[in-house]
């Protein structure tokens, strides 16, 4: 046998042992996810044990170096976990932006006491992380962001405001972009790590059109930051956010594609009916949808076509602007479709009919997807200058 | 007739527009549904909506009214599109106004015109039993019960149904033919709940259990209320639409202003020729529902009968053109947008609404193509 | 009776007398346009005939003053003689773009000279004229031609190339925009005119992907022309042609309305063919034509509304941009889905049964429309720029 | 399996273009068409084709055959779209190829299959009666008659039917399955008609009176090639969206180089950011059809029956991608792009005609609702 299939055997054994049954079922709500974080209040005990031993064995980041609480993995044995864990129907242990964003930062820019120091603590979901990115006046354009660290010798202090910091209510630290020059605009960004709970920092809840949000406005008051704090270069934490930025748009990239929810096609021939013919009641619809659901499978394989380019060594990395750009554009039609289809019973906000709007409120939250994350205005500016090679402008 | 509005009907919408951006701006809505207000609209600016004329637009001199058509009634709605204003002109002032000043007895038109008018009442018109609009697939029954009617059914999408004091129900009778009731809601087995809507408006489910109803009850001939429905719904079709215009037109104000605030790598995004260009061609939608919508107005005034296909056009250019105009607005908006401290959600919220009343973009474009002949 | 109740009554009357039966048939073709000039061949007798009483009369151009060949009439008597030929179903006497474009500009720039020596002869329909405006290089930026003109004292020397000459091949004369001077683009371009026949000017016609066309090059070859029949001052031909492309943008806006041909569903309806129920077999051409045909009502009265506002001085002059973009644009589709509607039939380029392939080559032949006389991207530019006052760039 | 050419099919990508672009790029078949060659092809290119092994692609080894899949078709095809170039590979080499592979009898693939592997033979399949694709309503008649049959009915849009040595001809039967035969176009009763087309490529119109058939001339069971033709058609969908795609690469090519090359107002278009998000947009339009189409061509290799729905998804996808791509280049280039001069128009030409061929978007949509059971 070989080493991996003795490696699968192991692991499915592992998991098979160690994962609580409640954490083999399927999530079905995004309160199923698990945080982890100094206040994060588990849903059961199973799903803080399946978080504790994944953790200490190092598989909630079964690929980063086991020094620094990871799991170790080759990229192969990697995937045979993964595999296993969905042959099992094992839930992700723990999810977080520490595992997404900053881990692998830290580990292409993190000085080594920075890597000890909080690679563990996430592996382990000891500490939930927020990211501090966008402000009022610098969206799209996040180069121009204003929140000003003045530097001292041995600390930083802190003034300004953050915008769409996703839980940052619930979250220990931040990690954030900060002026610390104001000579050149993306050469004076510098990328700092700070305790939530530091003197002056607070934050306030956005509510969005589709109602509640994990979004926050966080502010920033005299916040003192210890300079070792500071992630790379002081002044060079462009290139980190860079990084960062593209990884995200690769994450929501996936967005559009929603393979599991119930066909377009079908929800509306429950809600509007067909006719006769067994064609949808409503004719514009109908070739709406159609249209629509060829785009999706269009879409469905270009993201397999793009994984599979990928591991042939195929490929522009650009590609990641374009699948976002589509899937943000994807979802929001298909929400459209959606809502159109409901017709008036998809209009209701409140009450358990509804299941308190979920059709109007979802609808309008996907408003949001070509939105963050990069607007689909500098995804295809992305595409137009890194794939098609047009000139500046 | 020349697609300009005339002097009187300029005045007419100076003068709404001016009364509802003094007195009932979005912030008016916003505090509505903050407040779960149990009523869903300010009574007090509705006994306005008299003093100033508004509610007796369409109803006739000899009952109070002003007499006025379909133009200056959408002039009034436009304006409501504009603010988000929550009232009952459209369920009370235009629907009902309509139906009663059309198929009512004399009774009936001395009792109900002079109160609309007065903005006095509030009737609400239920037509809709499906999640979509189809209206000639109305399936409650009006079944004859000794000298009056009995009324079994179910009705949903009813603006206003929660606080009307009479409704007006389409329903079919036994030998097919549609018919029109008068129904007290308070009546022993009428059933009412009030729906929340995603634009915070009104709108209710009601249904029927075996509701008896007195023969003077009847709205018009029973089984031939055809005609007058068609009517009364292709009335409200365009006031609706009139009303996205007001919308979008508003819409696009707020996002134009925010092209020319708005800064972003050096400069104001309105400087970007790929928005520029998208601003343009919403411009242009805009102005050819303009055109569209008034000449179907002008139409309806002059003979409903002949007035269908460019009414059906007409609504379904409003809910294209509104739609485009708030999803343009909150992507060009941007994060702030999405946000709802912003009105600009709410504007999106209220167009979807307005889009599903009374027949959508699909369903419109649908019977231009069956009056079309294809 | 008033005054225009007898001019009524009088031009009714001369017209029964004048207008020959051959010339109050509708307009079937294009080719039954009479556009006059000194190798033109009138198509009948009747032809020739029209058009020379109509030009004695100065009625090929009512409104312009008689002194210049025109019929002096007032704006409403125009168009009471509109109405009149409209209601005898009179053919127009004579088209060109003398009337249509140089005509206008001369009377607003001309010299007393300039006026007396061309006006008199386009409205007798002596002189056919033709327009050199684009070049190679320089298209939707008309600003930067090249087309070089040496000023000397009593003359010029014209060397260079024009694109897009509408009946170069057929005209006497052309009006033309030519560079000055290299120190500024705008400000270095003059308006003259001249004779197709001096030496040194050749054109070949140019086959457009619908086939045949009017169009031509247009060549100059140390051209020489008299210094007076430059029109308004040297380097100062700019506001002339700015003046002439809105005229022509107004003209063109025309192109989406196209009342008189039958309705793309009731075609449809013939080729495709209907279902029991009487919907066209093709549900997504369906769907798509009566969308169109909601567009093609909304434009017709957006055409309509902006001539009642301005007749009621309403409205913004730029609003000609935005009719042309929508025309062309709307009338684009109009013939994608006739060609769609055809389906195989439509198809077919030569031969009786397809009539040489009409349904094709308009479809074709309609791509132009977007792009002549300012493309769709200049017309947004235009509307983005002047009507909302977005900021330049 | 993974949505990438393996190494054989990349080898055949590159040699099918290279051939195709030293032997036969745009200009021969302005050639071609400028000529007014009656024959509609270049004799000599298609035998170049058995040399490569192009013609052979698809004909079981048996017969001289590359016994080769739908991906490696569909390569050949792409590259032909790429440069527009006119042969009969779509007609015999597939759609005959796999008609005669799949119901022919040893005779007939004996005679008939190295032919089409050597290219020494046209072989037009007749499916169409009306203007629009309706393989369902195929009205042609098939009457036994003695031992033989008897075909009565008329075809139109047949690929190479004026040049073709055989025709296949889908008829009805008296009780009402479908039929294929094999006709010799020289039989009495037959009537070709050469049709001129937009794209200067071959197809004709065909009319069958009273025509006998020997029992010989049976393709397949009488009355039961529903399945065959289904797999027939979908095959020859496939490959021309396989061929709309390399239309649509090619034109947007042509159009980013001039994006690129082409000055207005002292810069280059492509600095436009207008022009730059179309462009943007279009490209990733293409590179949806791309995916979606080598997933369609990989079903289909794997279980034509099952591959419908996705072949249905691939060839409306590609038409919608094609026709957006040669009306932003003509746009895009500008007057020039509306000169006949200048290849853009040509691509715009056969798009038309690759659309309109087995099933427009439109009818596909259709059948991806239908098969969406709404």
């Amino acid at each position: 046998m070989s080493d991996l299939e003795s490696f699968r055997r192991d692991t499915r054994a592992w998991l098979e042992t160690n994962c609580p049954p409640e954490m083999r079922r399927p999530v079905t709500s995004e309160s199923d996810a698990c945080w982890g974080g100094r206040h994060f209040k588990f849903q059961s005990e199973a799903q803080r044990r399946w978080m504790q031993v994944m953790g200490e064995r190092g598989w909630t980041v079964p690929a980063w170096p086991k020094i620094y609480g990871g799991g170790g993995l080759s990229k192969e044995e990697a995937a045979v976990l993964a595999a296993e864990m969905r042959a099992l129907g094992c839930r992700p242990p723990l999810v977080s932006f520490g595992i997404w964003m900053l881990g692998p930062a830290l580990l292409a820019h993190g000085t080594e006491e920075q890597k000890l120091e909080h690679l563990p603590k996430i592996a382990r979901g000891e500490i939930r992380w927020c990211q501090g990115y966008s402000e009022p006046n610098a969206g799209s354009d996040l180069a121009s962001l204003a929140t000003k660290a003045e530097v001292h010798d041995d600390h930083l202090i802190i003034n300004g405001q953050k915008i769409w910091t996703s839980y940052a209510d619930e979250a220990d630290w931040i990690f954030c972009l900060v002026r610390t020059s104001t000579a050149k605009k993306h050469t004076g960004i510098s990328f700092v790590l700070f305790d939530m709970e530091s003197p002056g920092v607070s934050t306030r809840p956005i509510v969005l059109i589709s109602g509640k949000s994990p979004f926050c406005e966080t502010f920033f008051d005299n916040v003192k930051v210890p300079r070792r704090n500071v992630v790379g270069e002081l002044n060079a934490g462009w290139t980190i956010a860079k990084y960062l930025l593209t990884h995200e748009r690769e994450m929501i990239g996936g967005i559009g594609d929603r393979g599991a929810v119930k066909p377009l096609g079908q929800f509306a021939a429950d809600t509007v009916g067909l006719d006769e013919q067994g064609r949808l009641r409503e004719t514009t619809l109908r070739v709406q949808i159609a249209r629509f659901e060829i785009d999706e499978a269009a879409f469905r394989l270009l993201m397999q076509a793009t994984g599979d380019r990928a591991h042939h060594g195929m490929g522009n990395p650009a590609i990641s602007s374009a699948l976002k750009f589509y899937g943000a554009e994807l979802n929001k039609r298909r929400w459209e479709l959606m809502a159109s289809a409901a017709g008036a019973d998809g209009l209701e906000w409140e009450g358990e009919r509804s299941h308190d709007g979920t059709v109007a409120r979802t609808w309008l939250r996907t408003k949001g997807n070509s939105i963050e994350g990069g607007t689909s205005e500098i995804q295809l500016n992305v595409v137009a200058k890194r794939i098609l090679g047009l000139p500046g402008a | 007739m020349a697609l300009v509005l005339n002097e009187e009907q300029g005045m007419l919408r100076d003068s709404v527009k001016a009364f509802l951006s003094e007195r009932a701006p979005v912030a008016h809505l916003r505090k509505l549904r903050d407040s779960r207000d149990p009523v869903g609209f300010d009574r007090k600016l509705w006994l306005q909506f008299a003093e100033q004329g508004y509610s007796a637009v369409l109803v006739p001199e000899a009952h109070g009214g002003l007499a006025l058509g379909a133009v200056e009634a959408s002039i009034i709605a436009e304006a409501l599109g504009r603010t988000l204003t929550p009232t009952p002109f459209l369920s009370t002032a235009v629907l009902a106004a309509r139906a009663i000043a059309r198929a009512g007895s004399a009774t009936q038109q001395a009792e109900l015109l002079p109160a609309i008018a007065a903005a006095e009442t509030v009737i609400a018109l239920a037509v809709d039993e499906t999640s979509k609009h189809r209206p000639g697939a109305i399936a409650a029954k009006a079944t004859r019960d000794g000298s009056g009617w009995r009324l079994d059914g179910a009705k949903t999408f009813v603006l206003d149904g929660h606080v009307a004091e009479r409704c007006i129900v389409a329903a079919r009778t036994a030998e097919g033919g549609l018919t029109l009731l008068l129904v007290d809601p308070r009546a022993a087995g009428v059933q009412i709940e009030r729906t929340l809507m995603v634009d915070a408006h009104n709108a209710a489910r009601l249904r029927f259990d075996g509701v008896r109803i007195g023969a003077d009850a009847l709205l018009g001939e029973a089984g031939a209320a055809g005609a007058v429905l068609d009517e009364v719904l292709d009335l409200g079709r365009v006031v609706v639409a009139a009303q996205l215009l007001g919308l979008a037109d508003a819409v696009f104000e707020l996002t134009l202003a925010y092209l020319k605030e708005r800064r972003q790598f050096e400069r104001a995004i309105g400087e970007f020729q790929a928005l520029q260009h998208r601003a343009a061609k919403l411009y242009i939608d805009i102005e050819l529902t303009r055109a569209l919508v008034l000449g179907a107005l002008q139409a309806m005034d002059a003979d409903p009968a002949k007035a269908g296909l460019i009414v059906a056009q007409a609504k379904a250019h409003a809910c294209t053109t509104a739609n485009r105009a708030v999803q343009e607005g909150v992507q060009m908006h941007g994060g702030v947008g999405m946000t709802d401290e912003f009105d600009i959600g709410l504007y999106m919220k209220r167009a979807r609404t307005l889009q599903e009343l009374l027949g959508d973009a699909g369903f419109h474009a649908d019977r231009v193509a069956a009056m079309g002949g294809y």
